[in-house]
């Protein structure tokens, strides 16, 4: 169990979302990043975690490797169900998905995600500043699954106050009981990953609360590159560096061709 | 009841929709013909065009290859989560708005996954070119679903909280049985479905490898189906075990063999994604985001669309060696004995 | 085609349901007698009329012979599509199914069926005289199906001016676009065939009336059996007997079993 | 909005059917155990039992003899059409009220098609005995969707017009989309779902052959799931073809391998209806309902439920030559190679 010294930070965002990941839930996991630390947690302490592919394959063992899409060929092989989109969703919200695993180009600090547009909204949001892809699934995953864990890459610009859109409902504004009287499932964000650190949502207020801190970056660091106040968990610690085999395993195994994992770092 | 937007219906209204399939002739009847055939008999300018598959899985890349071709206006494209198939679409209209345009589009998600963002989305969407609702995957497929299913509507439990409701015809009510609220989703009814799968036989029995997308529910919501299929079959082989058709004959108004229909994407069972290929296409339009030129993006039209009669040529522009290295690739993921 | 002259009044009716069908329409068939008049059809004059069967099965060749049952493994074999109960019923819904071929226990001047329970309703709902097995499938086809062809056995406590209970609404009151009114879908009841003859719906008033009476029946003779005014269509004429042929049919390939067809008069 | 009767939940609440989801253990586990354990462990007094198949097919008789043997008081059923599931337990209840009771009953069809009307429902229903909600097949069954769906309820355009939204739960609203009135059925979920399959892997994948009636629907919506099989397959040959995968093993609680499980029904691909056993044992039942004598039918529970431990037994009373026509009777309707 040597430390790396040689990762980049997606390497370490995807050692974090799989250590978050518990053995033997069922995850319903978003494109990108969420997919690479879904196989690393299953070839490492989670060989029992059932991941869920929106398009439709429901706990493959994805002896193939890892998807380059949630419709790849590789999530329907060895699969215990695969009856396409409505299927998938439908299961979702009656409750089957333990986890979902999402991201998102701009969070706010009880966990909602905007995977819609960047500009003003609404006036823009016919003409925005950049036109993101949409929702694609992470909204119902978001509605629907019992708890999320979000990753989003920790820079200024996408911690915000308010959201361009709100894509994907997180904690909405933190009253209590606001997903239960909006008419969704489930309790909400429960982890956000960046390339900072890791955070919870305060169990009263559900704001943002840093509970890890990423090697080299510090609480305040992490606030500097936040665009609204954080809470800080009573016991901060630092979340250690990935292993020398962690960081083998993510390079020659999980994602050798560097589909998701850049090799920059 | 909240009202967010006002009520309109785009492709045919559930009574409409109705209508249709009961004026059609839902008998068993052959239904081959060519892709040119397919496309100028069963779409119009104006059309809302339903997209089968999901990102780059099974688009129906050739189809959309032959619209480019005719050249259609005004277009509605309804889709879950797709990629080539509007991108085809779109990147026609930013170099031949005279010929090709899309009027609206309701979407969960178009993008290229690992492969990036969609470039003629950010175009036409960041310049206002084009009208459009946001949904989110499981919303569009349950719109569809609605319109398979005859319905007007159909409740989920989302979208609620976030701005999806705010900039959509989604209604929200209280449950009447529950007493929380729920959304209600507008039927989706295309007046053309345009699928891709594996096998179909000639009166338009499909059956779907892999992933089913939202396919059937698309193509059972349209009033009209276009299916384009790898592998033609005989009636008795593809009714040897009836459950694994996914789309029925009556659903289906024509059907076309196109061996590669969906390629660059990948086809399960068939071949997998030529990335390289799809990064090439998407490196053409990119420029134009930031105000580059068309020219490279106008001179693939001429020599892969415009240039040609057929998708087959466009696919025999390919390296044989690359479509069987392709094809070797997707081989290694469903591992079956030939 | 010689006229046959040893026929029962259940030979009568499959034959008459079977010239009712026509050729390349789907038809929804319901249990019993409709089977056996769909196989018929297909026989004779209708070989690509398309069964559903509400278990699932769309289109099957009925290679294998007569069900015994709507979901009988002879509905499956060789069919193109097979999805289940819902499947079936949503693509009705949709509106795939031309007829819907039904029968009840009783029914009314407006095409409305019962097949729940013979007494007093409300009151006796809970405690009926007879407890008939209920909707089964035909309430539903009743409701989606584009026209629906109704077979009832002619007997005067089945033809009444009021029913104990209406499972498979027809055209309800008869008032213009009542069905419609009432959110559903379709045209409603097209024929009824009976053991006395064959009957029609007035396009105005939407009440039953008498097209054909079958051999040895008058119209009076059916008014008799019937316990509401029947209209009379302008040229009411005489139903064929069965030929020998189709009485041959019916007795040695579509039900040589006797299971739906009895062989007493 | 209508309200014809006052709203209530059998069985559990859309948020009890969620909560029991939510903590249940929905991994992969070895979940072979005895029929005898599975109907211990997952079925309580009072619970509300789905049963799957349709009329004579798949029912579940095996588990239902195993209810009966262990005795199971104030049960609602909950059922699209079904024969000699329901027969066998109310039939129990005509004559050992101490031991089994049916309480309540939410249905379609509960006769035997070709084979005669129930006279265990005549009996019961004509005296008042048990509460019952009659719905059509397409209710029941989008009943059952809309509980595996997560959903309160389902939109449909039946019942209406009718009588039977006036003695159902059944609410009609104007459409918030067209104006014109629909239908909204509450959704269905059972404590516990009765499904007999053809084949299932120890975690509980089912792959069900032939009409899949609405038994999908159903385990997916229930807080457990007993599921019987004719065949125990390895994982990795009932997921070599994932789309044949009816049930998901996390809707799964019990599996267990109970050749002949559905029997004097029919399962496809395994054997056809005895009619003869059908019938004789309606005939048992019949004379009550009339105000006959019970002895016989005593004695026929005596003897193949009462005096036996297992379902195997009782299938031991048949004659091989019986049996082995019934499979070949099967196999003349879906030729395969063996």
């Amino acid at each position: 169990m040597t430390v790396a010294t040689d990762f980049t930070a997606q390497e370490l965002i995807v050692v974090a979302g799989a250590k978050v990941l518990e053995d033997n839930k069922i995850v319903f996991v978003g494109t990108g990043l969420p997919m690479v630390a879904t196989l690393l947690a299953k070839l490492t302490h989670a060989p029992g975690l059932i991941p869920v592919f929106e398009a439709g394959a429901v706990g493959p063992p994805l002896l193939h490797g890892l998807p380059i899409s949630v419709g790849d060929s590789k999530t329907g092989t060895g699969a215990s169900y695969m009856k396409g989109l409505n299927a998938a969703f439908e299961l979702t919200q009656r409750g089957f998905a333990d986890f979902g695993f999402i991201g998102g180009a701009e969070v706010d600090m009880y966990g909602n995600l905007n995977s819609t547009m960047i500009g003003e909204f609404p006036d823009e949001y016919h003409k925005p500043k950049v036109r993101l892809p949409g929702s694609g699934g992470t909204a119902d995953m978001a509605a629907s699954c019992e708890r999320t864990i979000l990753i989003v890459p920790h820079e200024r610009k996408k911690f915000n106050e308010k959201l361009s859109y709100v894509t994907s409902p997180g904690h909405l504004d933190g009253t209590p009981g606001a997903r239960q009287k909006a008419g969704m499932q489930g309790k909400g964000p429960y982890r956000l990953i960046t390339t900072k650190g890791i955070f919870d949502f305060d169990e009263e207020t559900k704001r943002m609360r840093i509970l890890y801190t990423f090697p080299g970056e510090t609480i305040k660091s992490v606030q500097a590159a936040t665009g609204f106040e954080l809470l800080v968990a009573p016991h901060v610690a630092e979340f250690p560096p990935p292993t020398v085999e962690e960081v083998r395993l993510i390079r020659e195994t999980v994602d050798p061709r560097g589909i998701f994992v850049k090799r920059a770092a | 009841m909240e009202n967010s937007t006002q009520m309109f219906w785009t492709g045919l209204s559930p009574d409409e929709a109705r209508e249709a399939l009961v004026n059609k002739n839902k008998s068993m009847w052959d239904k081959r013909m060519s892709l040119k055939e397919a496309v100028s008999r069963f779409i119009k300018n104006g059309d809302n065009i339903g997209i089968g598959g999901f990102v780059h899985v099974r688009q129906p890349v050739a189809t959309c290859h032959e619209m480019v071709r005719q050249g259609f206006k005004d277009l509605t494209l309804s889709f879950q989560s797709a990629a080539m198939a509007p991108e085809i679409l779109a990147a026609a209209m930013m170099i031949r708005p005279d010929h090709c345009t899309i009027k609206r589009i309701e979407l969960a998600y178009w993008g290229h996954e690992s492969f990036g963002l969609s470039p003629a989305w950010r175009y036409l969407g960041e310049r206002g070119m084009i009208e459009f609702e946001d949904w989110s995957n499981y919303n569009m497929s349950a719109r569809f679903k609605a319109g398979a299913m005859g319905l007007p509507f159909i409740p989920t439990r989302g979208p609620l909280g976030g701005d999806i409701p705010n900039t959509s015809r989604t209604r929200v009510m209280d449950c009447p049985f529950t007493g929380r609220p729920i959304a209600l989703l507008p039927a989706s009814n295309p007046n053309v479905a345009l699928i891709h799968v594996q096998a179909a036989d000639m009166y338009g029995n499909c059956i779907i490898r892999g992933t089913d997308g939202t396919c059937a529910e698309i193509a059972m919501a349209s009033a009209h189906t276009i299916v384009t299929c790898e592998q033609l079959l005989d009636h008795e082989i593809i009714t040897s075990n009836p459950k694994d058709i996914a789309i029925p004959f009556p659903a289906v108004d024509a059907v076309v063999q196109v061996p590669f229909g969906a390629y660059p994407g990948a086809c399960r069972r068939h071949y997998y994604y030529n990335g390289d290929e799809i990064l090439k296409f998407l490196g053409l339009i990119s420029p134009m985001v930031k105000g580059g030129s068309a020219d490279a993006l106008k001179t693939w039209y001429d020599e892969h669309i415009f240039g040609v009669e057929t998708f087959g040529e466009y696919i025999e522009t390919f390296q044989t060696r690359k479509l069987i290295a392709d094809q070797a690739a997707e081989a290694v993921h469903c591992q079956r004995l030939a």
